[in-house]
């Protein structure tokens, strides 16, 4: 019988733990899907707009900058790059800072929740809440591996599993189960517990001060389900700089713009793309070299769609380039739309006067970022991305047409200069940023206190052993 | 007898001779449609035998074109092969119901296969190919293995596997196709025929 | 016995001359298709934005009679519907008034070009630029069969052809050669001879005065292209009556935007979809009821997407609301700002200060309308729609924001009054247009001259036989 054969032949390797974070020790027992996870860890390719290169996003389009401005994603922005790379990329980013020790620096502990295996772990271990709790430097010991199979897999039976509890609690929100799903349909939610718009409120009843983890899919997932939900709470991340608008940043929604594309109303999944077969003795297993698809499009898009593979990038390109061209428009009308306010504010309007024209450029930046977030969604569903754009154009349109007016009642009736923000340096440099500070914490914080969550990690998992089976099963 | 006696409506009645009519012309019209539409072909595993029906023809002919000629029959995926007993059962019942419609002109212009067809196929697909779609090391010890990589149809991702993107009657041109019935087709037309045993007959002259 | 039936046999009842207008004559050899072609008298079939349903654009949405202030569309406008109306329709129109006999009327000759068979006839019989010549009335009894098959075909072959000199002389000037293309693609070029966008251009060197009849191509098709073409000619419609903006009118540019889309990307031409192929008795023929495919997606979609029809037609219509969702808003921000523009004229606005202002909202208006105009546009190629949409946004709000200055500069600095648009009758009432007058003299034409047209052209075609085929080929 071969299939008692097969189960003589291919015994497991090792017992997995579930909360087993090193991923060379579920590789033991799953070679090909190790072997290829591990290609994330490869630079080399760049497409239009996306692909696994390190691409600064400020400097690439600095009118980020300024749409940004008083916010940490002003100080530092890059495209995604592969999973291998998750907890190297927040270590290095100027949006954490250099924090010299527990208790210091700008962000939360919740920051760490989408980077790396040791969050289920470290969950496990605290509880939830605990694990939210406290600065984001606090727990830069426990979470050093880089995102991984304790992250999808369930350790015994290795079926799909979730291990975030926001994409539980948002389905409890919507009055959804999620245990009630198809298997189609977590090749697509694995991905949706990071992929993903989110916030942290700090108001949750018994969780006061706690910046805990919410996706705000209660009135569902759509832009103004979204914004509705937000105006509700009367939740903003941040004031705005210049215009002093009670700001919204949207974050990654990959999921929720997915969803609204052919693709998804055709029951095809993240994974179908993004970790299509590939085979190796003639046997099929999951290519886990998660990446943009142009890189593979031999097995990502071919098997069902029969044209050749330029076309397919000509395809892909194409809505790309089509959302780019509305997008940078209301890029530009934002940033005009900010820099009218701040005019405004310098020339004595009231809070009164300006509330209404707050509420429109909240609501445009939103529109915006809901569309340009998810660097996939412009193919993903590009008709969605663009009715989005359009609404944001629409907002962006009652905001200057009020603040034109407001202006003129305030004595200025001409243009508003447009700074010279040609690149991320100027823009910053507008702004009045201290970027050479920032740059000294960074190289600070790496020079001392990195090494030391390095070392303490290192000690820790060296007290881990990975049983062998047969010592196990004895 | 007994079995007309319990169909019939009492000699005394009215009825009876429409009831013995209408018997006649639904036998009448069973065999009809079995001859019609060559019934008998079904339990045949030869693929001409689909396309005694036209309306076969569109899939007869991509599948010709495709890798699996050589490999599947129609009735490799189409009918079940898990016993021989059910693989019957299903193309008789198929049949009858394929005869029906097309007796009736009721085909649609482009066909879907029924639930059950399709689970049929999807079963014969994994007949074949269950080796390269699942992995046997991992069969052995992750229960769900099996069932994650063929919970889902095949030719939802292997879109044109074997009949090609394009479905329905009239997307092919001619509805030529080798047909059983058809006597064996002149490979040499007999002009050429004439004219070449000529020019045999006069080189032997020479 | 069936099979039989499949074995074709083409006996040739009528010999059918290239001229020959009458369409029961050519079904006369050809009747599947000549039934098929019957049935698009059928009104019966709406869908969500389309149908062959009689719809009236302007009571659906009255934006549109303020839009076209000044110009015969404010006075009427309908939802085309089949081909065997077409006729009918350019005599109901109140677009071409009610004329009294020759030399009377708004409209040239040139509008009966896309209507009727009997045009290849009359060109043919007395020339291009003299059938351009003139007013509508002048051809009124010439003109009197539907759209049919001499349109399209060949009489002695049946082979695809063009048989509009517009359309050669288009490709001329792109320079490009028609007798080249594939027979795929004579699949959609028989209907790029009228779903196309189009112009009358007087100044034609050698054919003055005469409003010949152009497809404005030569810089390319997509909606910049045709702009700089007419922004070049210096070339406008008409005035808008309310701004006096030099407008632009977009006519269907059915044609040239299904080339920008997936399908035609993929070689996918109109009669796939609007003339599937049909089965009867295993005879296939091309079925010649030409309408919206959602009134038959199993030969029209099915064939290529193997998913239930419900969810092709929610695939249809999710992109149909999503374009119309901003076209909306695009039409609001023009109305205002047409409004606005009204309103700086009224305050003693010079042409120098409107100039700019009037620009932005010709090219706001011409990509709304290049949007808008070819009804399966939004369908047929949803993401390059959207973008025209966008790029009409952004424009509109050029146009607001320097409205909303120069307003203020001369003393109006608020809101201008949004007027009771709400019907058609509302609208066309507040531009003091005179309704009543324009329906009594459509009265008077159809009960005095148009009696007359069908009568004269009954007496000559009563003159022209159809050779028997026995006879002609005796
Ligand atoms: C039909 C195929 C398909 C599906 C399904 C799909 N994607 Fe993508 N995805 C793409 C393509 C193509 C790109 C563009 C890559 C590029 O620009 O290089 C992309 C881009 C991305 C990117 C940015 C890649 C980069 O280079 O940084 C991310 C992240 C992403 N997708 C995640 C997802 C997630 C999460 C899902 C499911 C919710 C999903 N995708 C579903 C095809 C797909
Ligand atoms: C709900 C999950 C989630 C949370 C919470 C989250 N991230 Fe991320 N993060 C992601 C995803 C998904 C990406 C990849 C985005 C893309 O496609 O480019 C990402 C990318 C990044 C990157 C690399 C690209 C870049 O922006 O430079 C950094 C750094 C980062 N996150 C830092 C943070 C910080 C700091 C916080 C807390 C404020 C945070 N993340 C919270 C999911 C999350
Ligand atoms: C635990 C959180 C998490 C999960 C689960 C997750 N991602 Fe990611 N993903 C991220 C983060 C964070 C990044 C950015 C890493 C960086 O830039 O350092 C990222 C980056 C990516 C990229 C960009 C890679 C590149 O080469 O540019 C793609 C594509 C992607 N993810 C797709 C997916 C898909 C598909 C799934 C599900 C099968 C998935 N991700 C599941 C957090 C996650
Ligand atoms: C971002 C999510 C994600 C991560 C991280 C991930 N996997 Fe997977 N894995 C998947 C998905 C999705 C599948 C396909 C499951 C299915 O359809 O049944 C899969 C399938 C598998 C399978 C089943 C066999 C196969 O190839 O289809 C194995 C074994 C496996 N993964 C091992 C691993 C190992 C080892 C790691 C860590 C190196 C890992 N996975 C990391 C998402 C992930
Ligand atoms: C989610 C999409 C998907 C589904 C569902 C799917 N396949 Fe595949 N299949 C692929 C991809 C991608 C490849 C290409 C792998 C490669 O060549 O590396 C492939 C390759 C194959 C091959 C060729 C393998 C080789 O070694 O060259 C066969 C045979 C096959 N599939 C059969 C099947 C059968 C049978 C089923 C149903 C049980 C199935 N597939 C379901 C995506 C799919
Ligand atoms: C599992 C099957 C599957 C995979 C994998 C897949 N697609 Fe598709 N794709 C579809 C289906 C189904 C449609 C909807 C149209 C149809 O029914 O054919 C579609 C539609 C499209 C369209 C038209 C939609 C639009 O936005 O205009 C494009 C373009 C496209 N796919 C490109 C790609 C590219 C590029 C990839 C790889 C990154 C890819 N697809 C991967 C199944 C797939
Ligand atoms: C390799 C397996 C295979 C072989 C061999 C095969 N078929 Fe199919 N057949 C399929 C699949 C898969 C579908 C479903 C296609 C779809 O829905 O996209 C199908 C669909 C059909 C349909 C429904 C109509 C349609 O166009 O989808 C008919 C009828 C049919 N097959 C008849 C035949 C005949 C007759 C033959 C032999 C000449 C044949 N098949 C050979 C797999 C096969
Ligand atoms: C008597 C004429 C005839 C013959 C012979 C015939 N078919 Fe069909 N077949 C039809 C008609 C008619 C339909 C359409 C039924 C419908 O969709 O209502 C059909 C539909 C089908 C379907 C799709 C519907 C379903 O049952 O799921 C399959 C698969 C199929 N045929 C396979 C075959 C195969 C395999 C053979 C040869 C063994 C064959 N047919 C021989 C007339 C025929
Ligand atoms: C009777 C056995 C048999 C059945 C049933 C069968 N196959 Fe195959 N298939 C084969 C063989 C043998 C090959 C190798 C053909 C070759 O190399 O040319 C093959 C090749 C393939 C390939 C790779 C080549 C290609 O044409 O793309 C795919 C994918 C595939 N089969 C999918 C399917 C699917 C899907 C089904 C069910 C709808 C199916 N097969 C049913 C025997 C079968
Ligand atoms: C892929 C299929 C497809 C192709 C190709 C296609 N169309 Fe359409 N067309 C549609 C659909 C679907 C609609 C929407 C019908 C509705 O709203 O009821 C439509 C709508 C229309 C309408 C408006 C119909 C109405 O109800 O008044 C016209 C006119 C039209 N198309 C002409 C064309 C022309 C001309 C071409 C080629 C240049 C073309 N179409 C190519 C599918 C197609
Ligand atoms: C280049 C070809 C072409 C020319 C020239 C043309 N039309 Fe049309 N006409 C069309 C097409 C195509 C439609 C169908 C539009 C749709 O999809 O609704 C149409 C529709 C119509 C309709 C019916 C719908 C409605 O608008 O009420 C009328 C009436 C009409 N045209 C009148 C005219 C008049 C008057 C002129 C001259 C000013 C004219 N046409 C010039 C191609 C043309
Ligand atoms: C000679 C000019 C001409 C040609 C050629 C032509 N059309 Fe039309 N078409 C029209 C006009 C005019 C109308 C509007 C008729 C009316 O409303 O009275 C129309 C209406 C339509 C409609 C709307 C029907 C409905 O029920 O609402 C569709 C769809 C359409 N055409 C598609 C096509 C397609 C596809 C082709 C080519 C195969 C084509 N047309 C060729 C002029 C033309
Ligand atoms: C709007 C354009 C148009 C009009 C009007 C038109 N046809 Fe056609 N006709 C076509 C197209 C497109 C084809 C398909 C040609 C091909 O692909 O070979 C076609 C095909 C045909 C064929 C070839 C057989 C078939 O069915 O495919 C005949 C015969 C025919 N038409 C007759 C007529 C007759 C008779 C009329 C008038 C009642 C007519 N046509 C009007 C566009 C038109
Ligand atoms: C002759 C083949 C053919 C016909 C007929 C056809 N399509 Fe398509 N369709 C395609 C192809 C090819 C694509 C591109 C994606 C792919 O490769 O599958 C596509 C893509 C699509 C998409 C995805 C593009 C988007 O805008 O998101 C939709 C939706 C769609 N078709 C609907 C329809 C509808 C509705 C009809 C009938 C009115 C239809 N199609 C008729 C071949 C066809
Ligand atoms: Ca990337
Ligand atoms: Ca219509």
């Amino acid at each position: 019988n071969r299939k008692n054969e097969a189960k003589f032949k291919y015994a497991p390797q090792v017992n997995i733990d579930q909360n087993e974070p090193r991923n060379a020790v579920w590789g033991k027992n799953f070679p090909a899907e190790y072997q290829s996870y591990l290609q994330t860890s490869d630079t080399g390719f760049a497409s239009y707009q996306g692909g696994s290169k390190m691409r600064d996003m400020l400097e690439e389009d600095p009118n980020l900058v300024i749409l940004w401005a008083g916010y940490g994603f002003a100080k530092d922005y890059n495209q995604g790059r592969g999973h291998y790379y998750s907890v190297e990329d927040i270590h290095n980013t100027l949006r954490t800072g250099g924090p010299t020790g527990p208790g210091d620096g700008p962000m939360p502990a919740t920051c760490w929740t989408c980077k790396s295996p040791d969050v289920p772990r470290l969950m496990n271990e605290i509880g939830v809440a605990e694990f939210y709790s406290g600065k984001w430097a606090d727990k830069g010991a426990e979470v050093v591996n880089p995102i991984g199979c304790a992250d999808c897999h369930n350790a015994e039976t290795m079926k799909l599993q979730i291990s975030r509890p926001a994409l539980i609690e948002a389905f409890e929100a919507m009055g959804e189960d999620i245990s009630k799903v198809t298997h189609q349909e977590m090749r697509s939610l694995v991905c949706a517990q990071c992929h993903v718009e989110y916030y942290f409120n700090k108001n949750l009843p018994g969780k006061e001060g706690t910046p805990y983890l919410v996706f705000p899919w209660k009135d569902g997932m759509k832009v103004e389900d979204m914004e509705k939900y937000y105006d509700e709470l009367g939740f903003s991340d941040w004031t705005h700089a210049l215009s002093k608008a009670p700001m919204l940043k949207a974050q990654h929604p990959g999921y929720e713009t997915y969803l609204t594309g052919i693709h998804a109303d055709r029951g095809v999944s993240c994974a179908d793309c993004h970790m299509p077969y590939a085979s190796e003795g003639g046997q099929k297993y999951t290519d886990h070299h998660i990446q943009s698809p142009l890189n593979n499009i031999n097995n990502a898009c071919q098997v069902c769609h029969r044209v050749n593979a330029e076309q397919l990038r000509a395809n892909v390109y194409d809505r790309q380039r089509k959302a780019t061209e509305n997008r940078l428009k209301l890029e530009e009308q934002l940033v005009r739309a900010h820099l009218e306010a701040k005019k405004c504010w310098d020339l004595g309007a009231t809070e009164e006067q300006m509330q209404p024209i707050l509420t429109d450029i909240r609501h445009a930046q939103w529109r915006w970022d809901y569309a340009a977030a998810a660097h996939g969604a412009s193919f993903h569903s590009p008709v969605e991305t663009a009715r989005v754009i359009g609404g944001g154009m629409a907002k962006a349109q009652d905001a200057r047409v009020k603040l034109a007016r407001l202006l003129s009642q305030l004595g200025f009736n001409e243009e508003v200069p447009f700074p010279d923000i040609a690149t991320k340096e100027k823009a910053q440099e507008f702004l009045g940023m201290d970027m050479d500070k920032m740059k000294a914490e960074k190289e600070a914080f790496k020079e001392n206190l990195l090494p030391k969550w390095l070392e303490e990690a290192k000690a820790r998992e060296a007290k881990m052993s990975s049983d062998k089976v047969a010592e196990a099963s004895n | 007898m007994g079995f007309f006696k319990n169909i019939l409506p009492p000699k005394t009645s009215r009825w009876r001779t429409t009831a013995v009519f209408l018997i006649a012309v639904m036998l009448g019209f069973s065999f009809f449609t079995a001859r019609e539409a060559e019934v008998l072909s079904y339990l045949s595993d030869d693929p001409q035998a689909c396309v005694n029906c036209h309306v076969m023809t569109p899939v007869y002919n991509s599948w010709m074109h495709s890798s699996h000629r050589e490999w599947a029959s129609c009735n490799d995926c189409h009918v079940p092969h898990n016993n021989v007993f059910n693989q019957y059962y299903f193309k008789a019942k198929d049949g009858l119901y394929h005869a029906s419609i097309f007796t009736l002109r009721k085909e649609p212009e482009v066909i879907f296969m029924r639930d059950e067809s399709a689970a049929v196929v999807q079963d014969n697909c994994l007949r074949c190919h269950v080796q390269q779609v699942t992995q046997t090391k991992y069969t052995g010890w992750l229960d769900s293995h099996a069932s994650n990589r063929t919970d889902r149809t095949c030719w939802s991702c292997h879109r044109e596997v074997p009949h090609g993107r394009v479905h329905g009657q009239s997307t092919i041109r001619t509805n030529i196709a080798p047909l059983p019935t058809d006597p064996t087709m002149e490979v040499v037309p007999a002009w050429l025929k004439n004219e070449l045993s000529n020019t045999k007959s006069v080189s032997h002259e020479k």
